[in-house]
Parts: C-alpha cells; structure tokens; sequence
C-alpha cells in the first residue's frame, strides 16, 4: 500500500500542465550515470491484513510486560502510564504536527510545551526549561557545553554515578571539542565523597541524583564546593522522585537535566525517550534548543510563540548553542500530561510507594543466603544486589523464570563484578518481590 | 469571517478570553491521580529519606480532576493544525501521511513494553525488524552498515562528523575545516561546530547550484569532508554531484550526505552511487512517521564501508547462520563510542519499517516519482504570481520569491499569514536565506491533486489581493485562534514559565 | 463573535462552503483499501459464483485516498460536541466522564478480539469478568440473578416485560394492561406494547409524584405490572414506594424497575427494598460507558429469585467448586429465550467492570452523593430565573420551566440554543411532557463546582437577555457550524441518502 | 478513583448554599425503612496502575486471535479492521458523544451518521436505512414487525437457513404478539427450494443471503413468489459479500437486513455489533428507530438532522415502530469509515479473497479421508464441514491445536449432526488452511 492518491489521469493531466513527458522526465536534471536503473532490492509491499499480521508475528518474539515482571532499571523504568496520558498526548492533532513555526495554527504545542516547561521548572527548582531534548544523556551533554560555553574552561569533572552510558556519551559527544573529562569515584557507600572532588578550574562537576545505584548524592555540599571554585553544578535528576526529595534548584545546581521517560512514556526498547533541561534565568541565552515563550498577540490576547531563536542553529547556525532540532516534543507533551495528572500529592505518593517499595525489597533480598545489598543508606527506587553468582549469568536464569533484572553492572563496574541493579517501581507488588526473591532463591540452590 | 482553528464551544477565543493555563484550572486538593498506598510493612518514608533529602518546597503542580485534564488538552489540541487535519506544505520538511498501520504496529506490546536492557535473546523479533530495515536502508542509500542510534537528523550529523574526524585520525591526518553550501540547513554549520571543525561556506552559482570553482578554491588539505543535501535546499538536483566528489576526494575529503531531501530520489538514485561516504536519513520525513509537533524523529546514519569500523556502538549481528540469534555486538575497538542513552528512536523505527513494508520497492521509487510530479505541478501554476528563485525544473520542492509584491508593501509572511485564512498551512518563509523572500514550497506525494489546485488557487487570488486589497492580506490572519503574536515582545519580555502567585 | 464547534481551516463553514461529504470527495481510481490478492490456485471468481448471482449494478461507495478519509472523519469530529469536549447537562441521560482506563480495558485483545461461539474451556476469564459484575449489579439492586444480553434500556425494558408475561402465564394467569406514569419515558409504553401489553397511563399528582389514589383506580387482575423508575422523571423520589409496591402486589402485578436513573440511588437504596422484582439498568449511564454518539449502551436485567427462571437462556453459571470453570447453562426450560444475537454489548460490559473496580463501595456511594449534591446546588442557583415545576428537593436532576420568558417570545428551545453561544450543551428540553417549557437538568457527578457556576450563570444571564434583547436570545446560535436547521423541511423534502449523479 | 471533581471545600460550599445539613440530608426524601444503610458488598477499589494489572489478567486468561488461528464463523467473523478505522471512529468527539438532539452541536454525528445510512442503502440497492440497530437478530425482527405493520397480517415464513440465534430472538421478541412463524427447511443442497414455499397469508418471507451454511438462496424467486401472495420478502445479507454478490434491492427485497460487525468491528465475544437496517422509500414510515436527514439551516447551509421522530418511542410513546432509542451509533460509524476505505473495489476484493478462500478451503478440507463439505455449489465466506466425529468433540480437540472452528450444527440441525462451520476470511492464508486441514487429519488419526 502507497498511500499516494493519484490516479492515472490525474498522472497524466499534471505531467501534462507541468510540461513533462513522462515520468522519467521529471528525473532529467540528474545525470544517467548515477541513476539506479533497477529496482531497489527491499523487501516486497504486503497489503494492510498481511502486515499487520507480520507486525504481530514479529512484536510476539519479543519477551514484554505480560511476559516478564519487570525490575528491570538502568535509567529506564517500568511505570504506570496512566490511560489518559496516552488518549490525550495521542491525539492526532498533537501527534501528526510539525515544529510550530506558525503560532496562529500551532497554540495547541505551543501551549502543552509551555506548561510542560513550567512543570519541569517546578519540579526542579529551576527558572528556564527548554521543549525538551533527545534523551538524559543528551541532556546531560548539553548541560556540560552550557557550562563549558559559561564558564570558557574545559575541565570537567563527571561522577561515576552517573548513568555509564551516559558518560559515554559525554566522551563521543565532545571528542571533537578536547574537553578534559576527568571521572570522580563513588565511595563504599556508592556515592560521591565530596571531599574527594577538587573542582579547581573545573566548568562544572556532574552529579546524578539519585545516583546509578539510587543512592543519594549530598549535591548541596558538592554545589557549594563547584561554586567556590567558580565551577557549575549539573544535576542529572529523577524527575519521579522530585514529589519526595529536595530539588537540585533548592541544593544549588545549576543546570538540571534528566530523562523524562518516567513520565507518561513506554519503553519502547529505549526510545523515543525525553531529555529534561532547566537552569537558572542568568543562563536563559545559553540554553539549547527551542524554548516557547508567551506574549499577546495583536487583539492583546496571550499568545505562545518559539522564543529567544537567535540561539538556535536556524538563526545562529555554526555559533548556535546547540545543533538540536528536531527534539522530543510529544513526548514532552505525554510528560506534561503525566504531571498534570499527578499534581502534588501524586507526584509525593509516586516517590513514597517507590522509595518503600524499593526498601521492602531491599530488606526481602538481603535474607537471601549468600546476597547483600551492595550499599548502605538511603535509595530510591534502586538497588544494587550483590549475589553470590555471576551476575550475567543470573540476569539470563532470572528471565528463564520469568523476571526481568539488572544490568549487571561488572561491564562498567570492575568493583562490582557480582552485582546487579533491581529497580522498584509502584507497579511492583510486595507478591512480585517474594516471588522474585524466591526465584533468586531457587537459582541459587540449582548451582 | 469565520474562525481557523476555533477551540471548542465553552473555549470562544473572544479577544477577552484567553485558553487557560492547566495550571489556571489548578483547585487544591483536586486530583487526578491513582496510586497504590505503599505496600505492608515497609518503613514510613522519615525512617527511609533523611531529613536533608527530603523535599521541603511545595510544589505548585496543578490540581485537576480526570475530567479537567482530559478536556484541557483535548480542545487544546483542536487549537493545532495537524497532517489529520489539513495540507502541510513545510518546505524542507516533507510533511506526509502518517499511515495508522504504522501507529499500530508501534503500540504492540511486543515493541512499545521492551525494556532497553533485556537481553538479547529475548528481544528477538525487535532485532531482526531492526536487521531487516538496516539493510533496506543501506539499499537505498548505497552504504554499508548503518547505526540508528541518532535521535534526529542533526543528532546523525554530528555522528557522521565524528566518524568523519576518527577516519582522518586513524590515519593521523587532523583536519581543521568542513565546507557546507550557503544555502545548508542551520544543523549543518552548527554540527560542524560541535565536531569541533570550522564551517567554511561556498556560493550557490547562478542556476543555484555549488558553485563547481568556488568549491574548488575551498578544498585543501585542510579540508575534513562536504557536507552537502542533494537534491539541494532549492528543491534543484547537483548535476555536477559527480566532479564534486571527485574535488572532494580528491583532496582526502569525505562527502557527507545529508538525507533530509532524500524523499525525492528513493529508489531513484542513491547517495553512494553518487559519490557519497556517510549519509544521513530522517525517517520523521522520507519513511511517514509523525513528527510529533517537533519531534520525536530518528536519524540513522548510513556508511560506506571503508568507515564502518569507526560506527557508534553497538552494532546489530545478524545470525552467522540458522539457529544463530540476533545480537549486539559491544567489541567494536575503533568505534567513536555511544551516541544515544540506548538504542536510539526504537518506535519511530518500528514505524518506518511498517512503511518500507507497505510500500515495498515500488512504492518506495513511487513517493519519489508523486513528490516530484507534485512540486513540478504546483511550481507550474503558481510560476507566474510567485517566480522561482532559480530557472528549471525542481525535485520535490522549490523556492519561490514573493518580492514582486512587496512594492504593495506585502511581505513573504503576509502571505503566509493569509494563506491560514484560506485554509492551508503555509509554506517555510525566509529560508533558505540566500533567496529574497523566499517561499519555500514541498507540497509531498500524498497531497492530492485537488489540494495542490487548491493551494495554487489561493496563493494566485493572494497575489490578485496584493495589489486590489493589500491590507486584506497584511491584516491576516483572522480565522485563528490568535493573530500574528508580538515575537519581539516574548523575546524582550521574557515569560518562558508559569510561576505561582 | 467567534464559531463555537468551528470545522478547521480549510472546512471554513461560511454560508458558502458546507462541509463535503464523504462521497463528494471521491474521485474514480483512487484507493485507501489494502486487501491481498486471491491467493494461489484457487478457482476464479465466475467459476465459483454463477452470473445469476454476480453483481451487476455498480457500486457508487466513496473512492478515496486514506489521507483523504482520515482528514475527513478528523475534522467531521471537531464539529461534534462530546463529553471530552464540555459538559453535557442532558437530563435524563447522566452524561458523565467516561473514564479512559475502561478504553483501555475493552481493548484489550483478551476481550476484544474474542469469538463468541468460542468455548467456555478458552474465556474464562471473560466469563470471569461478567459473574463478578453480575454478582456486584445484583447487589447493588437487590435482585437474584441477572442477564447480559440486552443491548439498551430499551431491549431490557422488553425482556423483563416478557419475563413478566412468563411468570403470570406459568401460573396460567393472562393479564392485558401494564401501568405507567404519565412522565415515564417513551421507551416503557413502546416496550409495554411490544411485549402484547396495553400501556396505562397514571397522572402525577402536584408533587410530580405518583398519584397513588389514581394508581389504585387503575390496579386490578388485568394489571400485569406496573412500570416506575425512581427517582422518577422530574428527579423526584417516590417517597410513596413502599404503599405503591404494596397496592401493585395487592392486586397480584409486579413491578419494574426502569434503572435510567439509578445514578442518583446506587449505594443508597436499592430498588429491590422498595418492592421491585424487575430491574434494568443503563450501563451507560450509571457505569460511565461513552455513548458513542447514541450507543452502544448496555441494559443487563435483573430479577428477584421468583422470576429468575424465566431469564434468557444462557445463564451464567459459576465454579461449583475450585478447579471447576465458568460455563453458559443452556438448560433453561422456562427462559423466555434469546434476546440477543450472542452475549449482549460485552465490550460495553467490560468497561462497566473496569469502573466499578475503580470504584469500590464507598466510590459507588459517592456518586451518588455528588450527582445529588450537583443537582441540588445548581438548582438553587438558577431557581428564581427558572423555576421548578414542582416544589422540593430534587435527586440526581430536576425540571424547571422557561414558561416565564414566553410574555418576551422566548421559548425554552432559544434558551437552550443561546446557552450553545454562551459555551455549554443545553439541557434537554420539552421533556417530559406533563412540564411546560420544560428545561431538564442533570449535571452528574463529575462536574466540577467551577462548571455548574458557570452554566448557572450562563442561564441567568439568558433569563435577563430574554427580557433586555430577546432578539439575541432568538437569533441564538450564531457560533456553531450550522444554526437552527430547518427540521420540518427535512420531514417534508425526505432527503435520507446521498444518491450518486 | 472515583472520577469526582469535589475537593472537601466544594461539598461544604455547596451543602451551604443550597441549605443542605450535610449530604445525609440530601437523600431526606428517601424513607429510612426502604435506605440500605449499610456499604454495598463489591470488590474494593483498585488504583489504576493495580486496575491496568487486573485487567491485564483477566484478559490473559481468555484465548483470541494470536493465540488461535481464527476459522470460527457463525455470524461473527475474524475480519481485518484497518488501523485507520480505529483510530478515527475512536476520535473521543465521536466516542464520548450523546445521540444528536442539539443538530448545531452534532454535525460530525449526524454526518456520518448520514453517509452510513448512504453506504447502507447504496450496497443494498435500497432507498432508506436508519441509524443502526442492536445486532443482525434486532435488525431482522425489526423488520418482520414492518412487513406485520404494512401488511397487516400476522403469519411469517423463515427459513431454516437463517442464522438460528436470530430465529430464537424473532420468536422471544415476538412471543408477546402472538405472530405465527414458520419455518422453511433447506433442502439437501443447504438451500431453500422456493417451490416448497407457500407465501399465502404471509406478511413477509424470510431468507439469508449466504444463509448460515453459505449457500446462495434464490432470493429473486422467492421475492416474486411473495409479492404474488402479498407478502414482503425480508432478506439478511453480509454486507461483506456486496461487492460480488447482487443486492437483495436489485433481487426484489423489500427489507434488507444484517450484521454489521464484518464492518470495522471488533469480535468483542459478540458485542457490541450493529444491526443494518435498509428498505423501500414507500415503507419509510415504518421503518424502526433513528434516522438523519438532511436539510438546510437559517443560513442556507446544508444540514443534518434526525428526522421523522414521529415514528419513535419519544414521540409516538406506545404507537412507535419500535422501542428503539439507544443504538449502535459509534459501530456505524466505525462500519461507514471501513467501507469508505474499501470503496467499489475494495469491497469488491474483499468479496472475492473470501469467496476464493472459502473454495480453496472447502477443496483442500474435502481430501481429508472420511471428511466433505455437506452441501454442493456456490458458497461464500463460510462451509459446512462434515466429519467422522462428533463435532463439538473435535472443535473442542482442535483449538488445542490451536484452531477456532465452527460452531457445531447439532444443536440446531438435527441432520448435521457431524457438521461444522468453517469460515474463510480474507486474513486466512492457504498457510494458515493447510495447518487446519493437518491439525484435522491429525486429529482423526488419533480416534
Ligand atoms: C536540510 C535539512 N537538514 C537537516 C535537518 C535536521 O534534521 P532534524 O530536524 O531531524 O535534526 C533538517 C530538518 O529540518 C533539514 O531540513
Ligand atoms: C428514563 C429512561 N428510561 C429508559 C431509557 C431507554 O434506555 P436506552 O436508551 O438505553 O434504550 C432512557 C434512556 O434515555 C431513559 O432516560
């Protein structure tokens, strides 16, 4: 099926009028000799009832939700999207939009990303958030440029607890810039010491809160050792936790960023996903990407339009603050709806059902023989379980049964070869986690 | 006259009043929400969180009943326009059918519920979908591998120029510059920045193609690559794409080739038949998946085989032989390292390859043959009010001037303003920069003829209104929502939040 | 002044261009359609069907492309009113927000893609699903045993007449007449006769109750029932149910409940302790299942233990003990038989189970409360511009008369049509009969103090607009698509199907 | 989550104002002897991220379409439903829409309610249908109480071949008017031998067009042999086979009547369907519940309204054509959308795809040692299979291997005993039929 709707003499009436031959004609200006003379070698066209039974084929040898009980974590996470949040950010007319360039046709997007930048702002503590980014680790990419513009130095320092792979892609993003990316290890306690960190000449120190083991990192400490220093603070942050913890505006950050896949967005194997980016008003000119503003509009009415675009590639092109354009705007939009939906105090019992149940958890997993959590104190919604088995091996066991854990964390982690994340969202029921226990239990038994 | 756009009965967009803010509808103690109570016997959240941790700010997040939200962003979105809802002809942007097989396919549970760290052998069918549209893609745009790591166009840029920059490298060959046409897309110069290169611009000539000589003149040894889109922003085809890359390799250069216009040339021609090294797609254009209102996309990006070793990783193995799995391969030394937090925009590729099996070879030759025809078509009957800025035949799109009227004092963006109260979106104004003026029009394959009639009659009747009743067309737009907001304002008087109180 | 419901640009609903439809967009040759070829070798078409049986007409069915149909059906929406929209204050009709977790429910391919002659042994879980809401309507009606099988109130008003007749034939015992109340629904006399029964209708008396004086008159051994629903139909309880119960029996007849408004009493007082043996009940009303325009609904009927054995075959029948399944029991030597072509609206049913999970006991209750307390709140703030036709407090709704305006030449139909400009649906109007300009007014329970402010002010200002410019009021509306169609033209000039040419 | 929008402030402001004590005494009116007085005994309340699981459960413990393969027919068949169909007739301005009495407030309704009635009429060959009715037995009573109406006469001829639920529904609704229905019974080619029928005295006839074997009545005659007797010929026809099969208009019908389900509707385990109900224009005003007109507003603009409500239950109260009120409005529109999609040609692929699959389904089942198709010539959409075991026995053997069939015809057909339904639509592939015919062959090996 093309979904083309000429018919052959609408073909034919329009080559005519526009003075071609034939079709072949419309190619001329492209010379012979690169043209492909033959039919691409793809797969052939199915009709809808054969595809959609070939999609179907496909999605059912894939292991999902229903197949596995997800404690899956790693900066993606097996939340609730609450029905309305998917009725409504589906909405064709948000969903086959494009980038609205033309306010008097655009004040619906215009209006979500406004209230989906007040949101983050909120939940953050920030003053400015942009129309989103590609994903965390775009974000956190984009928080260190902002510093490093800010600030005119190169040095900057990353915490270990920050998502792995989002550290990797720090290091590819700015190969080209010759940052000088230094890492800061985690203690026993799988956090940050901040006496360990000297941010001397430093553009910024990042931090991720929770951290990748869902410990909680004394960012406030760490923001007024950057400060001294004359360094920013860039916060990699949970926005699921912001209903229970304290902002990273509140303790000092100066650039928080995050993924916004929490909020009213599906798995999806990775993808699509949304970057959170806010800051401080002072740094408004060195934010990335689209930014709505609102103004009237010539009746007086209030009006929403893109603003600030002198930063943008279209305008600034090679000295814009970023080469972002097409961002994650729907999602942002699903973000946006999830929060409203929650408010205060669905935001607060978000955050507590997590947090207590990941505690629960903890206190179920450590009973089992041979099985510790990793580190002591506070986290949220993550773990980090210590078996007495490789930690591949019993991720691939645990899937056999019927749950989904991990990552193992050796491949990044030479300190901890043996362990794992477990991650604890409010979907997970006391139930799940003893059967999850008991299976860890069971395979233990087996070796 | 009556309203484009019009929100729904209780919403009038009467001067007076405004839609308001979900934050505006906020009542305390109203909710929405529906959670579990925290389970058992877990410790109260005080013996967890330590005093310093916990949030003391309240948040001034809107409360709001099921029913408000629901109706909040149901009559917003009735305040957009939408593909669903009308022609879109947003040069540069091939603004298509978003098919609804593809939304389907995308929200099986099978695609739309996989956790991006489960292990491979139990996302099987995720990696061959994946498998199968690597190697179409790498068909129709003559490469080798490809990685779909890229969230977007740009995002593929910036990759491609990486790899760029580490091909040189392994040859211990640093170069300082990348030479991009004056009419390139914004992300192009701003990408090359980022790579850490310098964007050196060469002239279009006088038929609005890269100027053969100047472009020679910029070549060095100095010289990373060429970033280049062919067909061009103009909608006019590189004849010479030929000698270009020869120039360019001429003097170790890579060509880059930037896909955002590849929907006119599908099946057609391909990138590395022309020369190219590194190709970039974005399937948000040529491969219908929806754009979301600026995103999500996805940009995979394509490479010839001397650069496949430098790909983002993972990179996808398909089974060595039957029984064999599916799997990624993380062994990649000479890799420029991840791109994305995962696999990149998993869903939006599940949609385009929904497309590319729908359509099969023929139909994909087809959107380039019906894009074409559409252009040249719509380009024929509005050739004579509004004059394309270069002679010739166009690809899928082309750049139209609206200079004539402004002795009318009729600007591009009265036009376009206009055009809303006739019915259509308008098309790209001002850019590409190099064309005064410029109305930048791509009406895409599966606009109908009847709509492009349409689209041409009004812009000629705003032509005739131009000169008979300019201020018609200066007071435009009146149908909508809201009318020509004050953009020097917003960025003046910066309002980027709602803030309580 | 702006268009309420305005179409999108494009579909400008100016006096000029009315909205297209469907089969005026079509053009020959074009297609959305997607279907397989015949596969194989399997034997042509005329080989198969003999000519006598092959079509020859042509079919005049829209040929269209699916960008075509989806923009048609997308903006032919927007220019629909929906509770998604704004609220719906219908008396009578309980217009509540119909939760979108239930959409997700009945979409599951574990209910919707289920066959209804598949076996017992293979839906479990959905036979699972109707025992436990048949289980919790019993309850909450005080009724034995139910049947899924009518598709609306109406179909349920039928059965249980029928189940009626059953019992008094089974004791040889022929009765003509069934009484109803002047203000009941059309649906009771149509279902009275349908079911061979004479309808009877009884006065109210100035309380806008039953008379029970009259009632009596009317009882006797032709009675075979006596039709009720309460609240009745002026939102009033019939405080006299039990006496009216009493008499009913007395005299050998049966009562049935008409459940359209039992909104207004789930939780509080079941129908079943006020006397009644047959109830029906409104899924789509009292279980907040979307209306669709004007159906699907769902009309299960409950009975008391006497009459059960007369329900439509199959019953459901539960586990006897653990281990056993979910089956249909098809031995039913009494049932009056089949009333549906299979289960009755299960999908409709699904989503009535999924919001009675939502709620609970205490949320069922609660509606209740809140629907009464909307009712009663708006009609003290609207009640010295339009007064209730009868005096007291009301339940779940309550009708007031516009007769007040007339002396200005303003009907309750402008009212209603002003109301539209002014940004909320208007109530239902003219109904019931025995009410002079009749406005009936049920808010539900899911709007919000805000909103019931607002229609209340709207109204208001109406009455005063109706005695300083009744012009504006009668010129109403002016902000939708269309204004005030001419409907005896319609009945007169029959135009019931585009006809091709 | 009980949906209400009552913070605790709301219910005391609104208690207050409209002189209420508390919310006890806004059911003062009820007597306290009839009050329950006590919680009702339902399930507790779920939150939704609970409900989601709840739901989800339920749903995994019943088997469809990706579990079974589909040959299963009877009157609901395994139809392709096209993503956009969905995604439109689901648009909530459709789906959370009341019945159209506010015309300035429902054009989008009305409209399509109009054009259903069009495409009705239009594949019929009749000139009036109306909004929709519950199912195909709700359509076919409805319109043997017009022919009872217009003739004025009581008797009423069904034919055997008439899908038998739809017989048990004509005599339930019908028991209370005391019509004397008939029965037709086919003959050994699984048709009706219109020379066997005597018309005389009779308000209508009664065929289907497939009958429930398949088979091909010979409506034409048995219109005329109707018409002679005075009599009207009420024809149910799958709309489905339109596109090949000539309409029951063009064959002398006076009512067509059917099942819409085949029409962009889910299986839904039976609901819910639409009933299509079409006729003459000289019947209009008999014909039963809903019907949208068109007209013109007090601007001159065309219009849509419902029309000749003097028919209906709210009007004509005890002397309506129907009870009717409540209807299937949403799955019209969703069957007016599909058959938009598929066009004149597309309906008519559709009709040959399964007319050609059935007959290579009934060639390739016909091999099967000790197993035929009962009934000779054409067929379309559905074949009776007969086999040397009890048919319920292997239907029930055979979704074990993963096939749905039938339904077993004993029930109602004494004489096919041994006889199944199998039906073949056009998401069937010769794949997919050749698996039954082994699961089959299988299965008898093994008696
Ligand atoms: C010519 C050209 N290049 C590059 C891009 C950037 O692609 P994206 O917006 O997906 O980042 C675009 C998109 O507008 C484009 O038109
Ligand atoms: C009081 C009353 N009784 C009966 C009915 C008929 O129910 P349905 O429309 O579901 O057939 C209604 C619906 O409007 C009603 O309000």
């Amino acid at each position: 099926m093309d979904f083309l709707p000429h018919t052959p003499e609408d073909v034919a009436e329009m080559l005519a009028a526009s003075g071609f031959e034939d079709i072949d004609a419309l190619f001329a200006s492209i010379p012979a000799e690169v043209k492909l003379g033959r039919a691409l070698d793809v797969p052939p066209a199915l009709s809808e009832p054969e595809l959609a039974a070939h999609m179907a084929e496909l999605a059912a040898r894939s292991a999902h939700g229903s197949d596995l009980v997800c404690f899956a974590g790693g900066g993606a996470y097996d939340h609730h999207v609450p029905a309305a949040v998917g009725a409504l950010a589906g909405r064709a007319e948000f969903a086959t939009s494009y980038t609205p360039y033309q306010p008097e046709l655009s004040q619906g997007v215009l209006q979500a990303v406004f209230e989906f930048q007040s949101l983050v702002c909120e939940i953050y503590g920030m003053d400015v958030a942009n129309a989103s980014l590609y994903d965390g680790a775009n974000a956190l990419v984009e928080g260190v440029n902002l510093a490093v513009r800010a600030t005119k130095r190169e040095r900057v320092l990353v915490s270990a607890g920050v998502h792995p792979h989002y550290r990797d892609v720090l290091k590819t993003y700015t190969s080209g810039l010759g940052l000088d990316i230094h890492e800061l290890g985690h203690d026993d306690t799988g956090a940050l010491d901040p006496g360990t960190v000297d941010p001397t000449g430093a553009a910024a120190v990042v931090v991720a809160y929770p951290n990748f083991f869902g410990r909680l990192e004394d960012v406030r400490t760490l923001a007024d050792r950057a400060h001294e220093a004359g360094a920013l603070l860039v916060c990699v942050t949970d926005p699921t936790a912001m209903g229970i913890l304290r902002s990273p505006g509140e303790m000092g950050a100066d650039v928080a960023v995050g993924e916004g896949q929490s909020l009213g967005n599906l798995l999806s194997y990775g993808g699509p996903y949304v970057g959170l980016f806010a800051t401080k008003l002072e740094l408004v000119r060195q934010v990335p990407g689209r930014i709505a503003g609102e103004t009237v509009d010539a009746d007086g009415r209030r009006a929403f339009v893109l603003t600030l675009q002198a930063r943008e590639q279209h305008i600034r092109r090679a000295k814009a603050t970023s080469n972002v354009c097409t961002n994650q705007t729907l999602m942002a939009i699903a973000a946006a709806v999830h929060l409203s939906w929650l408010g205060p105090q669905g935001l607060a019992r978000l955050g507590e059902v997590c947090a207590r149940r990941t505690a629960a958890a903890a206190r179920r997993l450590a009973e089992i023989p041979g099985c510790k959590i990793r580190f002591e104190g506070p986290h949220f919604k993550e773990i980090v379980l210590q078996t007495p088995l490789d930690a591949a091996t019993l991720t691939r066991a645990l899937s056999a049964r019927g749950f989904l854990v991990g990552p193992p964390l050796g491949t990044w982690y030479p300190d901890l070869e043996n362990c794992l994340l477990v991650a604890v969202t409010e979907k997970r029921t006391s139930a799940e986690i003893d059967a999850l226990a008991e299976a860890i239990e069971k395979e233990l038994a087996q070796q | 006259m009556s309203r484009t756009l019009e929100p729904s009965a209780g919403t009038r967009a009467a001067p007076d009043d405004a839609f308001p803010l979900i934050f505006e509808r906020s009542r305390v103690h109203r909710r929405a929400w529906s959670l579990p109570e925290p389970e058992g016997d877990a410790p109260k959240l005080d013996e967890l969180i330590p005093e310093g941790h916990r949030r003391s700010e309240p948040l001034a997040l809107p409360e709001v009943s099921e029913l408000d939200l629901v109706r909040h962003y149901t009559r917003l979105s009735q305040r957009n326009w939408a593909i669903d809802v009308g022609a879109y002809p947003l040069g540069s942007c091939s603004m298509k059918y978003n098919p609804k097989i593809a939304e389907f396919a995308a929200g099986l549970p099978g695609f739309a519920s996989l956790h991006p760290f489960a292990g491979d052998e139990l996302v099987q069918g995720a990696l061959e979908l994946l498998g199968t549209l690597e190697r179409a893609l790498c068909e129709a745009t003559g490469m080798a591998r490809l990685t779909f790591q890229p969230a977007a166009g740009a995002q593929g840029e910036l990759t491609g120029l990486l790899m760029m920059r580490a091909f040189h490298e392994s040859r211990d060959d640093r170069r300082a510059k990348v030479i991009i046409p004056d009419s390139a897309h914004g992300t192009n110069p701003a990408s090359v920045s980022l790579a850490g290169y310098r964007a050196q611009e060469v002239p279009s000539d006088e038929r609005g193609l890269v100027d053969l000589e100047a472009l020679k003149q910029a070549l060095d040894h100095e010289t990373a690559g060429l970033m280049l889109t062919n067909p061009n922003t103009l909608g006019l085809f590189e004849r010479d794409i030929k000698a270009i890359a020869a120039a360019v390799h001429e003097v170790g250069g890579l060509l880059y080739y930037d896909g955002a216009n590849f929907n006119s040339i599908v099946g057609v021609v391909r990138p590395g038949d022309m020369g190219f090294d590194i190709v970039h797609m974005n399937l948000h254009k040529t491969f219908a998946t929806p754009h979301g209102g600026g995103g999500p996309g996805s940009g995979p990006l394509a490479v010839s085989e001397r650069l496949e070793r430098f790909l983002p990783t993972p990179v996808l193995a398909a089974p060595a032989q039957d029984g064999d799995r599916w799997r990624w391969d993380y062994d990649r030394p000479d890799s420029i390292g991840r791109i994305h937090s995962f696999h990149g925009n998993f869903g939006i590729n599940v949609r385009a390859y929904t497309y590319l099996r729908s359509l099969g070879p023929e139909g994909l030759r087809q959107i380039a043959e019906r894009a074409v025809l559409n252009a040249n078509y719509l380009k024929s009957l509005i050739e004579s009010t509004f004059p394309t800025a270069y002679p010739g035949d166009c690809m899928h799109e082309f750049v139209s001037t609206a200079k004539g009227l402004k002795r009318h004092g009729v600007r591009a963006m009265d036009v376009a303003k206009r055009l809303i109260d006739l019915g259509y979106h308008p098309p790209t104004v001002y850019f590409p920069l190099v064309v005064e003026e410029a109305l930048m029009v791509e009406p895409t394959e599966t606009e109908s003829k009847e709509t492009i009639d349409g689209l041409a009659a009004a812009l000629n009747q705003i032509a005739a209104e131009a000169t008979s009743e300019p201020e018609l067309v200066k007071g435009a737009p009146v149908t909508t929502p809201v009318r020509r907001p004050d953009e020097a304002r917003a960025a003046r008087e910066l309002k980027l939040r709602w803030s309580p109180g």
